[in-house]
């Protein structure tokens, strides 16, 4: 299985890069695909995770081919 | 119902002309327009701004944008709808976003622009990134509440 | 701020522009525009309306719409402020009433602009009549809660 | 004493005329003022009073020179 995952903003100078391909074969949670991604960095509080476009929650599990997208709280308007 | 995401600065009032042209369906139905405009300013929190950069989730960006709409629909009675939202380079006293909501009746367009607005600044993917006058730059950590 | 009783139409979108070209002042400051606009439907009550003619008190009226931002200003913090109203005859889409807010932050912008909306249709001596398609004429009787 | 009184819109209509003058010796109140301009017609329900263009109760007194106007409710916006 292979995903996609991107960083934005404050988070993608934290993570020092703004996407990361990943493969995996076993399913993962959205917690878990950060782990995988980034085991060394601290996870800032308050990040949000989208799979595909849309907000879930961190148990969510990552089917193949997924986008999914860490960032920090909105700052938009 | 438009939404529209721009580099460019815009002129709201220009926007709103352009736009009104092609509500010809609901001519004489709309009995009220609320609009919202946000514009950058050159002080926050405690610091002078210089100005500023909005990053984004492109595509992301517009199914919350449409997702916002859509609830606002859920919640209210709406003939139509408009948002411009900036990405890129701003500098003080440019529009920021421009929302807008024509109705029948005034509740409805007061209470979705609002709702509209605070639904934008809780769940759209943009970040605030100030340039402060010492030359430094800061994100804006978190979006405070428009009902205080 | 600025008060207008006009009988001519006017387009909100160019008094803005003209009347934003006098807040120099305000440059930099202004974060928060919220605007009303109120315009002619044609439908009213359950009958097709064709125009409608607005009197008014002169005088007291801007008397009483000075007394509205004048109270708005004291629940919220506004730095400028523009309301504009039709008089004499109206056709259907034509616009009726203009409220401008501007503010530092939006939750001033946004509350103010809808007291003054609330507060101009209770207390200013505004009366509308209007004309069917039956070519008969008809007081409105009285202006519905804009909260419900 | 002497006083003006305005009516408008359809109160205007009802009373057959927009201005009354109206000269008394003494102290009235706006409801005496009603009565003594229009003895022989029904004051419509929910007419407001103004006093020199500011809201006032039907008991409130009028000076000499004060202009009283009656009115339907306001209906703008």
């Amino acid at each position: 299985m292979s995903i996609k995952v991107y960083y934005f903003a404050s988070l993608k100078e934290h993570v020092g890069s703004s996407e990361h391909e990943l493969d995996f074969t076993q399913a993962l949670t959205v917690n878990e695909v950060w782990l995988q991604a980034n085991a060394e960095l601290v996870l800032p509080q308050n990040t949000l995770a989208a799979i595909n476009m849309d907000y879930v929650s961190w148990d969510s599990l990552v089917s193949d081919g997924d986008v999914v997208a860490f960032f920090p709280p909105v700052t938009g308007g | 119902m438009a939404i529209k995401i721009t580099e460019l600065a815009f002129d709201p009032y220009h926007e709103l002309k352009l736009y009104q042209n092609t509500q010809l369906e609901h001519l004489g139905a709309i009995g009220a327009t609320s609009l919202f405009i946000g514009t950058m300013r050159d002080f926050n929190q405690g610091s002078q701004v210089t100005g500023m950069s909005i990053e984004h989730y492109p595509g992301m960006t517009e199914k919350q944008l449409d997702l916002c709409i859509e609830k606002a629909q859920g919640l209210w009675s709406i003939l139509d709808s408009l948002i411009i939202h900036r990405v890129g380079t701003i500098t003080p006293n440019e529009v920021i976003v421009l929302i807008a909501v024509w109705s029948a009746h005034r509740g409805d367009a007061f209470d979705a622009t609002r709702y509209i607005m605070e639904a934008l600044k809780s769940t759209v993917p943009f970040w605030k990134k100030e340039c402060l006058e010492t030359d430094t730059e800061r994100w804006v950590i978190s979006n405070t509440s428009g009902y205080q």
